[in-house]
């Protein structure tokens, strides 16, 4: 097979990946430099204790647990979205999916790895694997998350394979890479039968391990007897939020990868309306959701339940709590309600102010539930410290760092699939054009319209 | 098994590789001798019995050793005061023992005002010598010991050390108990039988928590009580501390009107007919209008009740419902036995005295001396005793009273005063187990004062703010380090003797403050070693049980509580004969640590009312005599009846007349500007003075307010809302003297318009754990003195509270119940 | 090796036999953790602590991992047995 | 087999804080100091606290003290992912603190707050060391530690009783709150027992449990007048 | 590519890899490095291990056969505790002193062990078995209540000559539940764990 038979219109694509520039130097220095700072912070926090973070007796957890929640919402994005995308065959999903599936796989690393920052004794965390046990909640979450990292993992790399023959077929470098990973693709029909079946899979068995990590992550906290936790919503509650927040964070990614890398000819204004207006059914949803579990907690009215209801409402929690309801609620459905709105800038905004929001809504639940213990004792109080925050910043440059990685490698936009769209399309166009033009003289009719 | 850190370290090193090892944020030292220890794997347990000496209470403990090493204390079951039970800061007595700061040897000031180490030998030759200079020129007078340790046994020793130089100048800076000498004649408090009472009316005394003996007062109200027949409480007072929240009613009255209540309570009690009519008639004095040796009529103490404390007039003084003082009085008639005690906010104000006499005059309504469950004396102690000495020329500093008050002086003001005005100087001052310039008023002035006393010695375990001030520093070992001898703690209504040896070796180059005595009168020679003549101070003590010995009264307390009792009943009338049954009772006592007799012998009212007329006294005859007294100085002729009025007159009292004489309500002085009334209180967490070394009980400290390692300041919830001040926002509370950080708790019961302060924090020494530790209000309390005792009161300041900054960290907790319940 | 035609790159069989051990430690790990899944449901068993949602919820993991497993040999074999018959080789 | 239980009677109890203090030096627990403690990482495994109530325009205090209540269905034990905590066979929740990876699920989960945790190496300053009780284990940083019901002295009890040839009976263990409580407001005994004093104590109309309506069948039983 | 360099025909090899992974060549260095750095903290760790393992010397060689073996003495003559107590104990001064008061034979180690008598001074024994700091261990309950030998712990003490550098039996927590597993004695963690 010959190299110029890729030698396509997309090659601007592959541009970030053959001729890195000053900029990706730049990009990783910082990054890597925050990171590092992380990790230097981490091992402090390993060497002194966890008397480092601001966690104390009744609010035993803190952010670790709130980035956990935050983060593994965050991977809901990608492989789900993109998996329904493509069950759903909607078309205009084709420039999209890709990056969904790394905000996925990056974000999930970063995700599970934060309960191994939480615990007291990190070096003990093979306990959990000699000897665990099922019943704690959280060995759930380490299957559940450890098999939705395998799958996404999967999804990516398995749709990824055609175009990393293309970066072989290229010559890109380091060569003994893409051919290590383009596992011998040549487009044959029979590859790409076997592709496409082994996708049709992966996007079907994907779905439900997606549901399932974020419903066993609520259960986390529903499974305990907590006011404010112990709640039986808590399942679709927080899976309606990670998608919520996953829509957001992947709208971000893309809006600005595309004004980094120039994508406007692939991100066009209607990925973004279909998009935003799908952001705008979870924000009524998530809004939804938060109504009738805070109506449930309101009318019960059970003492210990209403503390932290009051908490949050108009006790210390009250800027978070409303700040949540804004950015989650009010700004996105005011701005995405509205064509005139709905530009990229504001979809931007909205964006971010739903990723915050979301971030908002696991710090809600997480610390006043502990804050307001049954047990008489005083309300507790926590404050982050320096090396909480430095860790979430540790976290989000990860994230970063983890795109800039990966363009710097693959291409961030599949290509054959955009390949495949355009081919699907003009043979769609020329078939559904054959139903009513005159056939052509002496032809059979053309049966491989099918898709 | 003991194991070092560094070893468990090692270990955990082997699971946790270089990980477990970063986890040291501060290295640890371990004495070699323990790591020794350690390394060779402990080896076998042992317990023995002894007193706890970290305040007077003298509770039995049960020392748990491993290797001869102390790991554990526990309250002896047997013992009759606490029967097992122990207090927080008794808990602690081994962080105490091997608390970080404490004095590893002999300190002496150098040049530069620093403190630098010296042996034994050279400070011991340096006092010697200064004493003997001082006895050489006549001047033994000049020499002053105030003392903090509670026992009898050691105070005569110190007394006759003193005596032996020729000086009386020692004070144990005790509370003086003068409303029993003036009402009963007696210098000695007596004893309240809470085992055998049904009722305590508790007038501003935390029972439980503060009060000579709380665990005492626990045990035998509560602790030896089946449930149904638990002690009841009344409390009357200013706060509801833990004990006030176990009364039955509690009673909130203004700070300073304790006196009053106690009148209106007695008021009812004369008026309703619910006194004792024959104790009365028998054995008081001046309760109806009597006519006096010159015929004229006085006022009875009936009539000015009846006239004067009527509900209305006192539930107005007092700020409480009236209704409330007939409900209290109507319980304290009903009940069986019931005793009413005084202490806390009743014993430190400037009307203390009388407010004592007022809670004392409703025993004495209620019949309750001599009566099971009531005031009596508890039996004496049968020491050997000593050959006496002549007398010193010059009368005690601590007693010489002026014109200002009428009976006393408060010890550490006279001290301070005296060397600052030059009218008592004192060469050589010897302070011991006490901390003067931290807990009195007068502090800072003693402190100036001790900077002109040429040789200030103090004994101490720790460097505390006496012994930062003082030119010698001898450490004194802690208690389980020391032979110890307690006597009869006060309000006790048995007596008990603790005498135990030491449990270890002292951890410090220290020496028993008794051996310090006796060793300096060795060196001293001539008549100061003539009056100490022992060896050491356990051959002292020794010399003195055996009188107990002989005496065959009372028990050694072995095995149960009811085992003694019963072994005690057999032995009854059992002498001792010889040596060797003395011997072995030396063994059996030292072994057991304790002695006790609970047999009172009754009807012994001689021992009770000492006064002239050999009853109570409603009318004090002997305060009457001396305002008189105080009265007609310098302006002879005037009668009698003038003289007490212009008496009353000179000491500032509102009362007139016969009232000055009988208990009543003299209002409570006011120093300062500020719209609080600043109330001290002492927590059971700040029992004694040495708890403050124990990491435990400073984390511990202010548990019944959240509020660890820090002072708080108390306001009742509407004073707080006047000042617009919320739970935990800190604060700065002023006096017109100084002022102190505190965080703010609100308190829904407490009186308005106070604020209470816990006492014990606010060390400024450096050297222990306390250090910079929370605020010590007693620092920034203005002079007002009770003009009967002379006693600086804690209870007059007004403050002002500035708030500094609003609460940080999360709020109180939530209160249950509300309107629903 | 040297089987193989001189057309061939050098190193591409190193390359298939990279292929082949990471398709194996993909193996490994989900047997590993299908086996570790199991493990847990037999302590489980001996802790006596097993409410059955538990033994649900990780019977349902281990599917997964097979399935992911599988579907990433089916790729590999599939890819492999694709290519073109003729044999020219990746480049 | 015994099933232990404690009765806290609150009609005796004063709030003094003994049974605070004899619990924190039985079970060599350490002193954060100052500054740990303001930010509330204060640590004790039995604490009193003050508890204000209103009924009937009448403000209430009782100071009641609180340590694990041991629960026959204890919410901590069913979320530890690693068997660190566990019922005993005597029905003690207990920790092992080789097996903790410091995860604090078990404080999230428990209603009673009767965890604590170890957020710094425990200090031990000067010699204090030397007092530690040999019975107890000492703790390190980063795991999670809570009430025994002095289980050590249960062992110790149980051996002196097999020694002596008979089983253990009621009175033979005591918790170090029991020895140090003046008011004697504590017992401690084997709620399978009848004839035990603390299980008639649970028998008492005044006895109940704190949050009985969560279900998690508490083993320590308050006992106090019901008005 | 690790297994194609140790192949006999080596440099050509090495070379021909070095064109095909030209790329990686840098990336392959950095992971041989890493390799070796991992592997020198592996064995230097060990090292340190083993070294801290090192067998304990005692300072009187304590001939545990001549006692047990030709004196028929118990090991309780001497281990006081083994059996009534929670601790053994290691005898010391004040139970050797009830034979060794002086000398008995002409063994250098036993003139040691008189001088420490006659001196009063401790002889400082090592601790050789020991369970970590987290384990409840009580003799009298395996002894006396159990029935246990000593050497089913122990190993065979009272046949060494000389005093034994580490425990003859390791005592792990395996050790100690097989046993208890056995016996059919519970194994609950409390029983141990403190």
């Amino acid at each position: 097979m010959s190299a110029d038979k890729h030698e396509f219109v997309d090659g601007d694509l592959l541009r970030s990946i053959e001729q890195s520039g000053v900029g990706f130097r730049v990009a990783t220095t910082v990054l890597g430099l925050t990171v590092l700072t992380a990790w230097v912070l981490f091992s402090r926090q390993i060497l002194e204790g966890l008397g480092v973070t601001g966690l104390n007796q009744p609010v035993a957890w803190g952010f670790y647990i709130v980035n956990f929640v935050f983060f593994i919402g965050i991977s809901h994005a990608g492989t789900l979205i993109s998996a329904i995308l493509r069950l759903s065959q909607a078309e205009w999903r084709r420039p999209i999916t890709r990056m969904a599936e790394v905000i996925t796989v990056v974000v999930l690393a970063i995700g599970a790895f934060h309960p191994v920052l939480d615990l007291g004794r990190p070096e003990r965390a093979l306990n959990i694997f000699t000897a665990g046990r099922l019943q704690s909640p959280l060995l759930w979450d380490v299957s559940s998350i450890s098999a939705y990292f395998m799958a996404s993992t999967v999804y990516l790399y398995i749709p990824m394979i055609p175009d990393i023959a293309i970066l072989r077929d290229r010559g890109v470098r380091p060569r003994w890479l893409y051919s290590f990973l383009a596992w011998g693709w040549q487009g044959t029909p029979r590859q790409q039968a076997v592709l496409g079946r082994a996708v049709n899979i992966m996007m079907v068995l994907v779905i439900p391990i997606a549901v399932s990590v974020h419903t066993v992550i609520s259960y986390i906290f529903a499974m305990t007897l907590q006011p404010g936790w112990h709640s039986t919503i808590f399942g679709p509650y927080f899976v309606v939020g990670a998608i919520f927040s996953g829509i957001a964070a992947l709208l971000m990614v893309m809006i600005v990868l595309r004004r980094i890398f120039r994508l406007e000819r692939y991100l066009k204004q209607i990925h973004f309306d279909y998009l935003s207006r799908l952001l705008l059914i979870m924000a009524l949803l998530w809004f939804y959701f938060t109504f009738s579990e805070y109506l449930t907690a309101f009318f019960g009215h059970e003492p210990a339940e209403m503390r932290v209801f009051y908490y949050k409402v108009s006790g210390p929690y009250a800027p978070f709590f409303w700040g949540m309801v804004v950015c989650n609620f009010l700004v996105p459905v005011l701005i995405l309600a509205f064509r005139r709105t709905r530009t990229i800038p504001g979809i931007f905004v909205a964006s971010l102010t739903v990723v915050v929001g979301m971030w908002l809504e696991r710090l809600n639940i997480v610390v006043p539930s502990l804050a307001n213990p049954r047990s008489g004792l005083p309300t507790g109080y926590y404050l982050p410290s320096v090396v909480e925050w430095g860790m979430f910043a540790g976290g989000i440059a990860t994230f970063i760092l983890g795109f800039v990685l990966f363009a710097r490698f693959f291409p961030l936009i599949s290509l054959w699939e955009i390949q495949e769209g355009r081919e699907l399309s003009v043979a769609e166009t020329a078939a559904r054009l054959e139903t009513y033009l005159p056939d052509p003289p002496a032809a059979a009719p053309a049966e491989e319209a099918s898709p | 098994m003991i194991l070092p850190r560094r070893d468990l370290l090692k270990m955990l090193g082997v699971g946790a590789g270089a990980v477990g090892l970063g986890g040291c944020r501060q290295a640890w030292s371990v004495p070699d001798r323990l790591v020794e220890l350690a390394l060779r794997g402990p080896g076998l347990e042992s317990q023995v019995q002894t007193i706890c000496g970290l305040c007077a209470g003298g509770c039995g403990l049960t020392v748990r050793l491993v290797d001869g090493l102390p790991v554990g204390i526990r309250g002896n079951p047997h013992h009759p005061l606490n029967r097992g039970g122990l207090c927080p800061v008794g808990l602690a007595g081994l962080e105490v023992l091997y608390a970080p700061g404490r004095l590893q040897g002999p300190l002496r000031r150098q040049a530069g005002g620093e403190h630098g180490a010296t042996t034994w030998e050279e400070a011991l030759d340096e006092i010697a010598t200064r004493l003997t200079a001082l006895t050489a020129a006549g001047q033994g007078d000049r020499v002053a010991f105030l003392s903090g340790e509670p026992s009898e046994l050691f105070h005569d020793l110190a007394r006759r050390f003193l005596h032996g130089l020729g000086s009386a100048n020692l004070s144990r800076l005790d509370d003086a108990g003068l409303a029993h000498e003036l009402t009963q004649g007696i210098a000695r408090a007596p004893g309240y039988d809470l085992g055998g009472a049904d009722l305590v009316v508790s007038f501003g005394l935390d029972l439980y928590e503060d009060g000579p003996t709380p665990i005492h007062a626990t045990a035998a109200m509560i602790g030896s009580r089946p449930t149904e027949q638990l002690g009841a409480l009344i409390q009357v007072g200013t706060r509801v501390s833990p004990s006030a929240s176990k009364a039955e009613i509690f009673a909130l009255v203004r700070p300073g009107t304790l006196g009053a209540f106690a009148l209106g309570i007695a008021h009812t009690l004369v008026r309703e007919g619910g006194y004792d009519r024959a104790f009365v008639a028998e054995h008081t004095f001046g309760f109806d209008d009597w006519t006096d040796e010159d015929g004229r009529e006085r006022l009875g103490f009936r009539r000015l009740l009846l006239e004067r404390y009527y509900p209305d007039r006192v539930a107005a003084l007092c700020g409480c419902d009236p209704a409330l003082i007939v409900r209290v009085a109507r319980r304290l008639a009903a009940a069986a036995a019931p005793v009413a005690v005084a202490g806390g906010d009743a014993v430190r104000g400037t009307n203390a005295t009388w407010t004592q006499m007022a809670v004392q005059a409703l025993n004495a309504l209620t019949g309750a001396f001599d009566r099971p469950g009531g005031v009596v004396m508890p039996p004496p102690i049968p020491l050997t005793p000593l050959a006496a000495l002549p007398a010193p020329p010059a009368p005690s500093l601590f007693a010489a009273a002026g014109d200002e008050t009428a009976f006393g002086v408060d010890p550490v003001e006279a001290l301070a005063a005296g060397v600052l005005d030059g009218t008592r100087p004192v060469e050589l001052l010897i302070v011991l187990d006490t901390n003067p310039v931290f807990s009195s008023p007068a502090g800072d002035r003693l402190r100036e004062a001790l900077a002109r006393i040429p040789t200030v010695v103090a004994l101490a375990s720790f460097m505390d703010e006496t012994a930062a001030a003082a030119e010698l520093v001898l450490p004194t070992p802690t208690f389980l380090e020391r032979w110890q001898g307690a006597t009869t703690p006060r309000g006790v209504a048995f007596s008990t003797l603790g005498l135990a040896p030491p449990v270890v070796e002292p951890l410090t180059d220290a020496r028993h403050p008794g051996d310090v005595l006796l060793e300096l009168g060795r060196r001293l020679g001539g008549e100061a070693a003539a009056a100490l003549p022992w060896s050491d101070y356990p051959a002292y003590l020794k010399q003195r049980i055996e009188g107990l010995a002989l005496s065959g009264q009372g028990s050694v307390v072995t095995g149960s509580f009811e085992e003694s009792w019963i072994q005690f009943l057999e032995e009854r009338g059992w002498r001792f004969l010889g040596r060797k049954e003395i011997e072995s009772f030396w063994r059996t006592l030292t072994q057991e640590s304790s002695w006790w007799n609970p047999v009172r012998s009754r009807g012994d009212w001689g021992r009770l009312f000492a006064t002239a007329s050999g009853r109570y006294e409603f009318f004090s005859r002997r305060l009457e005599a001396r305002l008189v007294e105080l009265g007609a100085a310098g302006e002879g002729g005037a009668s009698a009846a003038e003289a007490l009025a212009r008496g009353s007159a000179r000491l500032g009292l509102e009362a007139e007349g016969d009232e000055a004489c009988m208990p009543h309500h003299e209002p409570e002085a006011a120093r300062g500007e500020g719209e609080l009334t600043l109330l001290p209180f002492r927590p059971i967490t700040a029992r004694g003075s040495l708890g403050v070394t124990s990491p435990m009980v400073l984390e511990m400290f202010g548990y019944t307010a959240f509020s660890p390692w820090q002072t708080w300041a108390e306001l009742a919830a509407e004073t707080a809302h006047e000042l617009d001040l919320g739970d935990g926002d800190e604060v700065r509370v002023e006096s017109d003297r100084g002022h102190f950080a505190a965080v703010v708790r609100i308190h829904p019961a407490a009186a308005a318009g106070t604020v209470h302060v816990p006492l014990g924090l606010g060390h400024e020494a450096p050297g222990s754990l306390a250090a910079g530790i929370g605020a010590n209000p007693v620092g920034i309390m203005l002079a007002a003195r009770d003009p009967l005792s002379g006693r600086l009161s804690r209870t007059a300041t007004r403050v002002r509270l500035a708030l500094v900054k609003r609460r940080s960290r999360g709020g109180p907790p939530p209160r249950h119940g509300g309107s629903e319940a | 090796m040297s089987s193989q035609p001189p057309s061939r790159p050098p190193g591409s069989r190193r390359i298939y036999l990279l292929q082949v051990v990471s398709v194996v430690a993909i193996w490994a790990f989900v047997l590993g953790i299908s086996g570790w899944i199991l493990h847990l449901l037999r302590l489980s068993h001996q802790l006596h602590d097993v409410p059955s949602a538990s033994i649900g919820i990780s019977i349902v993991a281990i599917p997964v991992f097979l399935t992911g497993a599988s579907v990433l040999t089916y790729v590999f074999v599939g890819l492999r047995r694709g290519r073109d018959a003729g044999g020219e080789e990746q480049r | 087999m015994s099933r232990w239980g404690m009765a806290i009677d609150l009609d005796r109890c004063t709030g003094c804080g003994s049974c605070m203090a004899a619990c924190h030096q039985e079970n060599n627990l350490t002193a954060v100091g100052p500054s740990e403690a303001a930010l509330d990482r204060v640590f004790h495994w039995l604490r009193v606290l003050p508890e204000v109530s209103e009924a009937h325009a009448e403000v209430t205090v009782t100071y009641t003290p609180q340590l694990c209540v041991q629960c026959d269905k204890p919410p901590c034990v069913r979320v530890c992912p690693v068997h660190a905590t566990y019922l005993s066979d005597e029905g003690i929740v207990a920790q092992i603190y080789a097996r903790c990876i410091g995860c604090r699920y078990c404080m999230a989960a428990c209603p009673y707050n009767a965890k604590v945790f170890n957020w710094y190496e425990p200090q031990w300053p000067g010699q204090l060391q030397a007092k530690a009780n040999p019975d107890v284990s000492l703790r390190y940083k980063g795991v999670v530690e809570k009430c025994t019901f002095c289980h050590h002295r249960v062992l110790k009890a149980r051996e002196d009783a097999a020694l002596a040839g008979r089983g253990l009976r009621d009175g033979d263990v005591s918790t170090a709150c029991e020895d140090s409580c003046p008011a004697k407001a504590i017992v401690f005994g084997d709620l399978d027992d009848p004839a035990s004093r603390v299980s008639r104590l649970a028998r008492s109309p005044r006895a109940s449990r704190h949050h009985e309506d969560l279900g998690t069948e508490p083993k320590v039983y308050h006992l106090a007048r019901k008005e | 590519m690790t297994n194609r360099d140790a192949s006999p025909p080596a440099p050509p090899a090495t070379r021909r890899a070095g064109v095909a992974l030209r790329s990686s060549g840098a990336a392959a260095k950095g992971v041989l490095v890493a390799a070796a750095l991992v592997a020198l903290a592996l064995v230097l760790g060990g090292a340190v291990l083993w070294a801290a393992r090192r067998p304990l010397e005692q300072p009187i060689a304590f001939n545990h056969a001549l006692h047990v073996g030709q004196l028929e003495m118990d090991c309780t003559d001497c281990h006081l505790y083994a059996v009534n107590g929670v601790r053994a104990t290691i005898p010391n001064i004040e139970v050797c002193a009830d034979c060794h008061d002086e000398a008995a034979s002409e063994s250098a180690e036993e003139t040691r062990l008189v001088e420490y008598v006659a001196s009063g001074e401790r002889v400082p024994w090592r601790k050789i078995y020991r369970v970590p700091e987290h384990v409840y261990f009580s003799h009298r309950r395996h002894t006396q209540l159990g029935g246990i030998e000593c050497e089913t712990c122990h190993g065979a003490v009272g046949e060494q000559v000389e005093p034994v550098g580490r425990p003859l039996v390791r005592l792990s927590m395996e050790h100690c539940m097989r046993c208890h597993q056995d016996s059919g004695v519970s194994n609950d963690c409390l029983l141990c764990h403190r």
